[in-house]
């Protein structure tokens, strides 16, 4: 029995409905916190916070958000990439308008004008569900990306239309621009994914989270039961863009440094945040980061495999990477259906039994 | 209408035979922990047992529905006419003659009564003309259907989907059905109803039938013979005139103590669980 | 019939708390509900019984206001209710359990019996994202309500398993719980004992009673169990192909001749 | 050993086009191994990296590869040259974004480490505009011009100088936008059909290509009329419309086909020894020979860093120093085997971009082959010039930086 | 006539053939989703999936010639035959058929009854991998598409238009190819699904896949059927736009141009595939030309096919032709 929970009783409510009831889950918890404030930051250069740790921090927040509208509230979207992109137009423009603001006010103002964008898309969910919600979502993708590619306000009449990100700081340490500290960027995004987990997990405990969840498991019963339906789905539009807002703004400002939307913030932007939290795990905060990071590590881990390791063609090696994170996908749902995140609740209800089968 | 045709003696030829299987969904939740029971051809057996039970789950072990919805036997061995059946495609089975009437009716929502007959036919290769035969056969047993033949199932009142369902299972010929809970939100007229029917079918056409039925009353004055399931396990077995003459089956399924039926009203506590075992 | 009556029992039975006024309700062509009235009081069990495809979810769908009726009126606390949204019309304390069990299968027992609570929790997304204080207060509250419905329905040992693998008989406890959370005033039971056996149901009957006991609450009950709906109720509505055949206490609508030709058959024992 | 990575496309939407200049740009590479065992005795190590044409798979490609002594990059992408601007600047990393990318790197007081010469898509709208002047008699008063683009930064790079042209010369320019991919252009092209425009100019890639000139096809557009920019100009582009795209213009700013010695070495050393990269079967086409050219030009930048800093092993900073002091002379070119294959011109701190020269090249469907049409067409520098330093000066303000040479 | 009226009406025709074309790639998401509610989201990369197929086959390629070539140091390409175009389309409808078994036999018969955001993901998966197995297969070079379809100005339209009118229509050859084969498979899946048995078994599977098991209607047959029924109408999809735009990865993107089709006309209904298609290319192209180029700058179309469709669903969030989604409690 490698796993116990035998022992740990709650003795209240609130202790109950702690994020992590069990002790040993609470102390794991808390070294992945320590490691990755307090060590990670010491031991990293440029190629692993560039390549890896960015990227994963930042899609772990457009996970998260993307995940309370999918995963929580049911309601299927395919704006993410537009969404993402109103985060980093919004920050361009605050960034350029107020550049003696600290970029952490930049970022979470966008988060708040998406979160705006956001709702004003959310309302046609009230009388369109499913699949048709997540093709009408497109119709947010697809304009955003239009608007800013076509409206040169957008992208201060630069002349190509492509959005560059200024050197900012935040509390005298330079976050944006090229001559930025790796350790500092790191904290700085890791400082928003912390918060962004925290907050969607307060939110998802409770009332809120259940009127979200009860529209998604059956709307129609939620709704006799009172729960508002078009508040339930449009806070969950608003929270959700809320973060996704932030990840854009984070992704063009610290992450990529410089844009053009319908490259960065296209369509298969949306498609690659709805994998992540499906392979993931729908309605599940650790599955939000476990999807993003195997979508981000898995094609750099075959890619090292195949190209640095075999020495073979970097074509076949792309193509055999579509191959093979096809067939995992594939492999994964039927091994479990639910997502990562299940396949590891399973993987301790099975240990909590270890050495018996059931 | 008490006096059922008493029970086939041990001559008759046992159809199906299910032999301590052991169901698990999931791979962790272990439901059926040892059920064994024997169908005898032109019977008509009851499955008794309350809420969880097991009933659905041996009959989707039967005709191997389980596999979609991630369920599996682990153990033990089914059987009809002597051939093991469990690794079978659902398919296969009907093609062998077993259908089953899944509990909640399911009827194709979206095809008509008339369609939804037809497509229990469609395993057979015998000809249209006998496939209308039957059909007409089918509306002769419900003649409400045949009203209602053009009409999208999906908004037909619960009693006419459930005939839908019955007449869907015979459309395929079968030699057995396995009825889960053919009572189960019909008002009590419709009850009756539906069990005469599934009595001449049985005494007209030779259909073996095994049910599951929590209106224990009813389904005990129909059948021939009865098992009685208890959390995945086979507690009492016997003929029905048998069963509902036991005590405690008075008890707890027919709620009837000596007095009579007590009512619903004067049942003081509900913290008087008996179980046979536990 | 001015202001409540004595029951068989003993029981207090108040003045009336609903009253449908020449209720119709279509669907294209269907009606499923012709011109019908009756009325609900307080603390009684009312029952509403009837063939299949008579009207009778439909009509509990307009209670609840799922169902907007082409003409007629629903008058709540002795006033006309105006036109309603579902969840408007369970903020005024209507709870309800479905026919085809409406739980949310993708949460907890616990989760969803709190979900009844929902109507009373009302702190703001500000507090509750940060938790601490004014959020975590209100959850321990409420789910002390919660907890002690379910302490009263039984179902301590499946508190936290997902509902989607409760077998039938459980998930309709379940509903049973997270209806009752609500602590409604009026309560809608649609079939509660479908699918149950004897036994099951004679503990279903226990706590429908109870509830109506312990906590005042006014219960309307669609069942097709004649022994139940005539055990229990204190009057009952009979209603066949949308239309109201019958309405009154259960000796009276078990000898009513159109009953028992369109409904019961033979004159119930 | 000194390391060039390849950042290249060999799959996704653009995968067509990236096959061929990244099979150029290695092959070249691998003959001077092969051949003359390096530059100037120092082997060449080439890195090739997949970035589908994505940016994000652009930065790690880029930060991958930077710390293994990375001399150039040569991104093929305008997105993600946008994106290394600032990060190789800090590094002290030179890219070379060859007839794309960011125009105003031209002016290299500003961006010391970007390079583009030798020309660059200002040049190529003016040098289009040129050719229209030639084919009609000096003037373009009243003609209507049409400009298809690729509806993302790079398309809309020429529109600023076409309608300064425009103004200058007295045409009227109307602007169609197109979608990625761009597999869908009816209405385009019936706009086309309906204006009648007197020419149509294009600023394609990828599937946009092909679909524009079998549409310009279908609606029966004189397709000598119809000119697109050199990434507009492969055999890919035109193959699919067979004989219809008989006719067809496209810039270059290096010469087509197979025909010079470099070939016959390429073939000797590279092809026949099995080392020729990817399926071996885009030897001279048009987009095979950019890459040979940008590889031709790294390698040539560095034998003069070689010389400047008098080592053989090179720093990213030499090689910088070597590229801008790079002189592409007729002699030097006939020497490599590629005698005329492009325009001359030198690099200095002032200019990064090269003279902006380009030719017309134009398709013989029957030939199966480009031919140049033209000599070399000088942009006109009279209007390019201030736009350069107008668009260098403004990111110079933005970004803090101090002008110098 | 007046030239605005001659143009719009020109626009409104071709609008009319986009939209065949459009409807072309959804009539296989419709298939897919009307027997087994599943959102296919890998129908465009079957489509190129097809027509690479098909374009190696004629073309003699060797297929998995360059990983063959990497692993075993060789230089093979191509057999040195051509294969005739209708020999070519029977052998790739056969590997579509292959294709079609294995994705039942190894990803969908172990997801049966899982929810559709579920087997919607598989799809994804199986894009990824079919378009990394395509590449590896025929290689991500461009290839052309010639079976022999006529393509450009229909001259007899033009001539006689150009008579009558004073103003000669443009109408492409190949779109009239397009539409009446579309023509021709509407009819044919219409009859397939509502007068054949199969039919009326893939419609009672999509219904409630339990019970059609129940009575005996084989799950795998069907799905086998259907994802080669699906696979047909991706091999002539990819067909058309390959002979329009030569066959390369791009080819898998047209799905996105399907999608709006696709919920306007109703995800499950063959018909409205079509008559969304025509709405779809009419109403886009008619904005593009009356507002957007002129107004807007142009390149309105992508998003204004999805907000075309989006106002539909908010009047019909079922689609034009949809079934009704049967909403009790
Ligand atoms: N898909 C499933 N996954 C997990 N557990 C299941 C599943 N289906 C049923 N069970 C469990 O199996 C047990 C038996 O269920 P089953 O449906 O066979 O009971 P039953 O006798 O038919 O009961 P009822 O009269 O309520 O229909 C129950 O405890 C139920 O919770
Ligand atoms: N949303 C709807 N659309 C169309 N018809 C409906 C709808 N809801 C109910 N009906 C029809 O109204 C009639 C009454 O249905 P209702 O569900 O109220 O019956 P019921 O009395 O509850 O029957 P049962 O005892 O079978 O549950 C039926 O004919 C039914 O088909
Ligand atoms: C070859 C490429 C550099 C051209 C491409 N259109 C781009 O600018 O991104
Ligand atoms: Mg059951
Ligand atoms: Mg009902």
């Amino acid at each position: 029995m490698f796993y116990r929970e035998a022992g740990d009783f709650s003795a209240s409510y609130e202790e109950d409905s702690q994020t992590f009831p069990i002790k040993f889950d609470r102390y794991r918890y808390y070294l992945v916190l320590f490691i990755a404030i307090a060590v990670i930051p010491f031991v990293i250069n440029d190629y692993w916070v560039n390549s890896l740790f960015l990227p994963f921090l930042i899609y772990a927040i457009a996970a998260i958000g993307l995940n309370i509208l999918v995963g929580y509230c049911g309601q299927v979207s395919l704006g993410t990439g537009g969404f993402m992109a109103v985060g980093a137009y919004a920050c361009y423009k605050f960034m350029t308008a107020f550049p003696d603001v600290s970029m952490l006010v930049h970022v979470l103002l966008s988060g708040l004008v998406t979160a705006g964008v956001g709702v004003l898309f959310g309302l046609p969910s009230l009388r369109i569900k499913g699949f048709y919600l997540a093709v009408a979502t497109l119709a947010a993708q697809f304009f955003l990306v239009w608007l800013f590619n076509r409206v040169p306000w957008f992208y201060n009449y630069s002349a190509s239309g492509q959005i560059s990100a200024p050197e900012r700081t935040f509390f005298g340490i330079e976050i944006t621009g090229p001559n930025t500290q790796a350790w500092a960027t790191y904290l700085f995004c890791l400082m928003f994914v912390i918060f962004s987990a925290y907050v969607a997990r307060n939110l998802t405990r409770g009332s809120v989270g259940r009127k979200w969840m009860a529209i998604r498991d059956m709307d129609i019963a939620a709704e006799i039961i009172g729960v508002n339906p078009l508040r339930a789905k449009l806070t969950a539009f608003a929270v959700s863009s809320f973060f996704i807002g932030i990840s854009g703004a984070l992704f063009f400002a610290v992450y990529l440094g410089a844009v053009e939307v319908g490259e960065a913030f296209g369509i298969q932007k949306s498609f690659l945040v709805l994998f992540m939290i499906i392979i993931g795990g729908l309605g599940s905060i650790f599955g939000s980061f476990a999807g993003a990071a195997f979508l981000v590590l898995l094609p750099v881990a075959l890619k090292i495999v195949g190209v640095d390791w075999f020495g073979w063609p970097t074509d076949i090696v792309a193509h055999l990477q579509l191959v093979i994170v096809g067939g995992l996908i594939i492999i994964f749902l039927i091994a479990e259906p639910h997502g990562l995140a299940q396949l590891w609740r399973v993987a301790k209800e099975k240990l909590r039994l270890w050495p018996f089968p059931h | 209408m008490l006096d059922a045709t008493p029970t086939p003696d041990a001559q008759v030829e046992t159809l199906l035979e299910v032999n301590n299987i052991e169901v698990i969904y999931n791979s962790v939740i272990l439901v059926l922990k040892g059920v064994s029971l024997k169908v005898p051809k032109g019977g008509i057996t009851a499955l008794l047992g309350g809420n969880g039970a097991g009933k659905t789950t041996t009959l989707k072990a039967i005709s191997n529905l389980l596999h979609s919805e991630r369920g599996e036997v682990t153990k033990g061995s089914i059987k009809y006419r002597n051939d093991p059946v469990h690794k079978l495609d659902p398919a296969e089975m009907v093609k062998r003659g077993v259908v089953q009437v899944m509990e909640g009716r399911h009827c194709f929502e979206h095809l008509t009564i008339e369609e939804n007959l037809l497509t229990g036919a469609y395993t057979r290769s015998d000809g249209k003309a006998a496939i209308a035969r039957d059909l007409e056969m089918v509306y002769e047993y419900f003649p409400r259907l045949r009203e209602r033949r053009k009409s999208q199932a999906g908004y037909t009142s619960g009693g006419e989907q459930q005939m839908c369902a019955i007449g869907r299972a015979l459309m395929s010929r079968p030699e057995t059905i396995l009825l889960d809970e053919p009572s189960m939100g019909l008002a009590p007229q419709l009850v009756e109803q539906i069990f005469e029917i599934v009595k001449s079918v049985n005494e007209n056409e030779g259909v073996t039938f095994l049910l599951a039925e929590q209106n224990t009353n009813v389904a005990l004055r129909f059948a021939h013979y009865g098992y009685i399931l208890e959390s995945g396990r086979v507690v009492m077995d016997g003929p029905a005139a048998d069963l509902r003459e036991n005590q405690d089956v008075k008890e707890f399924y027919l709620g009837m103590s000596d007095e009579g039926r007590k009512s619903f009203r004067d049942v003081r506590s509900y913290r008087r669980r008996k179980r046979w075992l536990s | 019939m001015t202001d409540g009556y004595v029951t068989a029992d003993g029981r207090q039975i108040g003045p009336v708390v609903m009253e449908m006024k020449n209720i119709t309700l279509r669907f294209g062509g269907v009606e499923a509900i012709k011109d019908i009235s009756f009325d609900i009081r307080q603390g009684e069990i009312r029952a509403i019984i009837g063939p299949n495809g008579a009207g009778k979810s439909s009509m509990l769908n307009v209670i609840s206001g799922f169902y907007v009726p082409q003409e007629g009126e629903v008058w709540y606390k002795g006033s006309r209710r105006p036109a309603m949204k579902p969840f408007e019309v369970a903020q005024q304390g209507i709870a309800r359990t479905f026919q085809n069990i409406a739980l949310f299968e993708g949460m907890s027992v616990l989760d969803n019996v709190m979900t009844g609570r929902l109507t009373n929790m009302k702190t703001g997304m500000f507090w509750q994202s940060i938790w601490k204080g004014k959020a975590e207060r209100e959850e321990t509250a409420n789910r002390e309500v919660a907890e002690k419905i379910i302490d009263f329905l039984e179902i301590q040992a499946i508190r936290k398993t997902p509902v989607s693998r409760l077998s039938y008989g459980l998930k309709k406890r379940v509903e049973l719980a997270r209806a009752l959370a609500a602590e409604p005033s009026i309560l809608l039971l649609d079939e509660p004992m479908a699918g149950m056996n004897v036994e099951e149901k004679e503990d279903m009957s226990r706590f429908i009673l109870d509830v109506n006991d312990e906590f005042g609450t006014t219960i309307a009950l669609i069942e097709h169990d004649m022994g139940v709906v005539m055990d229990l109720s204190d009057r009952v509505v009979v209603m066949d192909y949308g239309k109201k055949i019958g309405d009154g206490t259960p000796s009276e609508v078990r000898n009513n001749q159109d009953v028992i030709d369109a409904y019961l058959g033979v004159a119930h024992d | 050993e000194l390391v060039f990575p390849s950042l290249s496309y060999r799959t996704g939407p653009y995968a067509a086009n990236g096959i061929p200049f990244a099979d150029g740009y290695a092959d070249y590479f691998t003959l001077l191994n092969e051949r003359d065992g390096g530059i100037g005795g120092e082997p060449i190590r080439m890195i090739e990296c997949e970035t589908g044409y994505n940016t994000e798979k652009g930065v790690e490609c880029y930060e991958s590869t930077k710390g293994e002594g990375a001399l150039v990059y040569q991104p093929l992408s305008t997105g993600i040259t946008y994106q290394l601007i600032p990060k190789a600047t800090a590094d002290g990393i030179p890219v070379h974004s060859m007839g794309y990318g960011r125009t105003s790197a031209k002016d290299g007081s500003v961006f010391k480490n970007i390079f583009n010469y030798p020309t660059n898509y200002w040049d190529g709208a003016s040098v289009a505009i040129k050719h229209l002047l030639d084919l009609n008699g000096g003037s373009l008063e009243g003609k209507k011009i049409a400009l298809v683009y690729h509806n993302s930064a790079y398309g809309k790079e020429p529109i600023r100088t076409l309608e300064e042209l425009g103004k200058k010369h007295g045409f009227e320019l109307s602007l169609l936008p197109v979608d990625h991919p761009g597999q869908e252009q009816k209405s385009q092209w019936l706009q086309i059909r309906r204006e009648k425009p007197d020419n149509v100019i294009m600023y394609g890639w990828g599937v946009m290509n092909q679909v524009a000139v079998q549409e310009a096809a279908n609606i029966r557009y004189p397709m000598d009329q119809f000119i697109g920019i050199w990434w507009s100009g492969s055999e890919n582009d035109v193959r699919p419309a067979g004989d219809k795209a008989n006719g067809y213009k496209a810039l270059t700013f290096h010469n087509v086909g197979d025909d010079f010695p470099v070939f016959d070495d390429i073939q000797k050393y590279v092809v026949d020894t099995g080392k020729a990269a990817g399926a071996g079967d885009q030897i001279g086409t048009a987009l095979y020979n950019r890459g040979l050219y940008a590889a031709m030009l790294a390698a040539e930048a560095a034998k003069t860093a070689q010389g400047i800093h008098d080592t053989k092993a090179l720093t990213p900073a030499q090689m910088r120093d070597g590229m801008e002091a790079l002189e592409i002379t007729e002699a030097k070119m006939a020497d490599l085997g590629l005698p005329n294959f492009g325009p001359e011109f030198t690099v200095s701190c002032e200019n990064h971009g090269g003279n902006g020269f380009g030719a017309v090249a134009q398709w013989d469907a029957a030939a199966d082959s480009w031919s140049l049409i033209t000599d070399y067409i000088q942009s006109d520098q009279d209007v390019l010039a201030p736009l350069v330093t107008e668009d260098a000066q403004a990111f110079a303000a933005e970004s803090g930086i101090e002008p110098s040479c | 006539m007046p030239e605005q009226l001659a143009f719009t009406i020109e626009v409104f025709l071709n609008g009319l053939m986009a939209g065949v074309l459009y409807a072309l790639v959804a009539l296989g998401f419709v298939l897919i989703y009307k027997a087994s509610g599943i959102f296919n989201y890998a129908q465009g990369v079957m489509a190129l999936f097809a027509a690479l197929t098909l374009a190696g086959i004629i073309d003699g390629q060797v297929p998995f010639s360059h990983l063959i070539n990497a692993i075993l140091g060789t230089d093979i390409h191509h057999f040195g035959w051509h294969v005739p175009a209708f020999l070519a389309i029977l052998l790739t409808m056969v590997v579509m058929i292959g294709l079609a078994y294995a994705v039942q036999r190894l990803v969908f018969r172990h997801l049966v009854g899982q929810e559709p955001i579920i087997l919607f993901m598989a799809t994804i998966g199986l894009a990824y991998f079919l378009e990394g197995v395509g590449d590896l297969m025929w290689g991500s070079d461009i290839k052309s598409m010639d079976v022999g379809l006529p393509q450009g100005l229909n001259t007899w339209i033009d001539d006689t238009t150009f008579n009558a009118f004073g103003y000669g229509f443009f109408i492409d050859n190949l779109d009239i190819v397009a539409s009446i084969i579309a023509a021709l498979l509407v009819i044919g899946l219409v009859m397939f699904a509502q007068y054949t048995k199969q039919g009326r078994a893939m419609r009672a599977v999509a219904d409630d896949h339990q019970a059609a098991l129940s009575v005996g209607v084989s799950l795998n047959f069907i799905w086998i059927l259907v994802w080669s029924l699906a696979g047909f109408v991706a091999l002539v999809a990819g067909i058309m736009w390959g002979t329009k735009s030569g066959v390369q990865f791009s080819l898998s993107l047209i799905a996105l141009k399907a999608l709006p089709v696709l919920m306007l006309g109703g995800f499950t209904s063959i018909p409205g595939a079509i008559v969304g298609g025509l709405i779809i290319g009419v109403g886009e192209k008619l904005f593009e030309f009356l507002i957007g180029a002129p107004f807007l700058g142009g390149a309105t179309e992508n998003w204004f096919a999805y907000m075309l469709a989006l106002i539909f669903l908010v009047f019909r969030p079922q689609g034009l032709f949809g079934e009704k989604i049967i909403e009790r409690v």
